[in-house]
């Protein structure tokens, strides 16, 4: 942490590094004060940083830096924008990995079909619009129709694109709470030392904590 | 501020280093002494447990990062290591079944059986030690996140995962629906829970530590969970994280609330 | 591609801020052909835009390409490891702490995917449910359905997960077993099975541990 003052302009240091690797995993904005007290420097040689990062990102690359909400923030180049809006809302991925809130929903759908969001947001106890539209746009669930009730709110329903991809027949084929588990009974020594624990196969409700 | 993450790594080496075992010619990890034991290369009736537990205990003062799971291993390790020793000094307590695992008058009958699958398992042995440092130098290397929800984990088509995922689901579901009828008195007429698996206390942890990291939290909220495991590991994961220095936790008044705060 | 020489100052056209951006923008690795096909150029191109924008950052940022799971993959520059390790709390979750004894069963069931339970516990001769649970619950290894034989058990399989933490570009760049049998061949510790007198010294099994 010792660059000199002069050769800030163009050139990357061990400061700007620091501030742009710092930036690149901060999901939200960062101020100057909180890089400045974290690093042990001065807010303006973070902003002089903060300026030289900026200056070289435009001159040539796909990156730039934003100021927003008393911070700055990393984001892609603004004439990149089509482009990089239509890749990361394109369904051809191949590769789409889903996160645990996506997985979820997608199995409370699986398993209790067709269903309203609010019935989904019941049983997971957290909102989960965001979550339904990534779904929705990779063709793992579609909307089917209006819940006759209040509001007459959407019901979701789970795809063929959803049955081929998870290698399932039909929707009844979905694993139930005992396929899910190992059958063991030939265990011999160990298991007498592990506790009652794997008695109990047959106490459905308790898969989670095992008693 | 440099020093301290200078120190960092080193740290974590020592972490990563795990307890080792020296008991009397033995020297190295305690599953490969455990091992040796129960295969009967080694005379359990020979082994100085205590000695093993000072030498452990020794090794937690030292080292301040050992996880529950890792502490968990020890136990478990340790208590079939005193299981074999109970046998070896009382051969009548053993029973009929290990018997025939284990003949009693050819201890070493199956030796070359022995050595072949030690062989055999040498390359995993070597292929762990391998990922170790693939993982090391891996996870000097930071992703970026847009937000905790969606980091990417489950392959798509990962059809048990899914379906794990929904009946655990509905077993916390039922839980909070049966925790409208918590009340203090039945909460000691039942047969105590068993202890809380360690992965849900880890779980547990870092649920808290993404909440307190927002804002200081007080102990009441923390605990204001009326299920009973819930509130259990909730207490465990509390306990961990202050002896793994992850959070202070502070009363600024007699009797006064008690805060808990990210460090 | 190896006129880095030359051309010391290597330089971002539009294709490299595209991918740049891409890169930004994904949350998991993204494949040379799937950014080929979205931009509709070759992936010799592709390939050839990522290592330039490669050696941009290895000059002078503070973030790198990563390759895993068939993919690129932006990250920050692991020589600012522990700054950006305390910076960001939300980092460490990237981390995952797995014990010799999960590595080990990680190590059996990436060598001989799909695999069942009872075939990893006869390989470690040691009882593993536990060690494959906490697996599971990294999303290490997963599911991978039932084996058609006696009792038919689950099988498992590592995860595109696995590969990424272990920055591995497939299953098949791990070493062979082969490879591995004769690495650190002259370890002593499995050769002696005499009797606990001389289980000793030599034992550096896991001297990997201690470096």
């Amino acid at each position: 942490m010792q660059q000199s003052d002069e050769n800030v302009k163009k050139e990357m240091g061990l400061l700007e590094r620091q501030v742009e690797a710092m930036l690149f995993v901060s999901p939200q904005p960062v101020s100057s004060q909180e890089i400045a007290s974290y690093l042990g420097v001065t807010t303006a040689r973070v902003e002089s940083a903060v300026r030289t990062i900026k200056e070289i990102y435009e001159a040539s690359h796909g990156l730039t830096i934003l100021f927003a909400a008393g911070g700055w923030q990393m984001a892609t180049a603004p004439d990149l924008a089509e482009t990089i809006e239509a890749f990361s809302g394109s369904v051809s991925l191949q590769k789409v990995r889903l996160s645990k809130a996506a997985l979820e929903t997608l199995a409370v759908i699986a398993y209790n079909q067709p269903v309203t969001r609010s019935e989904i947001e019941d049983i997971r106890s957290v909102r989960c619009d965001r979550v339904v539209d990534t779904l929705l746009k990779h063709g793992l669930v579609r909307i089917a129709g209006r819940k006759k009730s209040v509001g007459s709110p959407l019901l979701f329903r789970t795809t063929e694109r959803f049955l081929e991809i998870f290698g399932l027949a039909g929707i009844s084929s979905l694993p139930s709470l005992d396929e899910l588990k190992e059958y063991r009974s030939d265990d011999g020594v160990f298991d007498s030392l592990e506790g009652p624990d794997k008695v109990s196969e047959e106490d459905d409700s308790d898969e989670w904590i095992r008693q | 501020m440099t020093e301290q993450h200078e120190a960092l790594p080193k740290t974590q080496n020592e972490d990563r280093r795990g307890f080792e075992v020296q008991l009397g010619a033995f020297s190295g990890p305690l599953d490969l002494l455990c091992h040796l034991v129960e295969s009967r290369e080694m005379d359990p009736a020979q082994l100085n447990l205590t000695e093993l537990v000072s030498q452990y205990v020794a090794f937690l003062i030292n080292s301040k990062r050992t996880t529950l799971n890792e502490m968990a291993e020890f136990f478990s390790f340790a208590s079939r290591l005193l299981l074999r020793k109970v046998h070896s000094l009382f051969p009548a307590q053993r029973d009929a079944g290990e018997e025939e695992e284990y003949p009693e008058d050819e201890p070493f009958a199956d030796e070359e059986e022995l050595r072949r699958m030690l062989e055999a398992f040498r390359p995993y042995r070597n292929a762990a030690a391998h990922l170790a440092a693939l993982q090391r130098e891996r996870e000097r290397s930071f992703v970026r996140i847009a937000d905790e929800e969606s980091i990417p984990f489950y392959d798509l088509g990962d059809l048990y995962g899914l379906a794990s995922l929904w009946w655990q689901l509905l077993e916390i579901y039922n839980e909070n629906r049966g925790a409208g009828s918590y009340s203090e008195e039945s909460l000691w007429e039942e047969i105590p829970d068993a202890i809380p698996e360690e992965r849900l206390v880890e779980e547990r942890m870092e649920e808290l530590l993404r909440s307190i990291r927002k804002k200081e939290l007080s102990l009441r909220d923390l605990l204001e969970e009326k299920n009973k495991k819930i509130l259990i590991v909730t207490l465990l994961a509390l306990l961990e994280m202050s002896r793994l220095g992850m959070v202070r936790i502070k009363q600024s008044e007699t009797l006064g609330d008690v805060t808990v705060a990210a460090v």
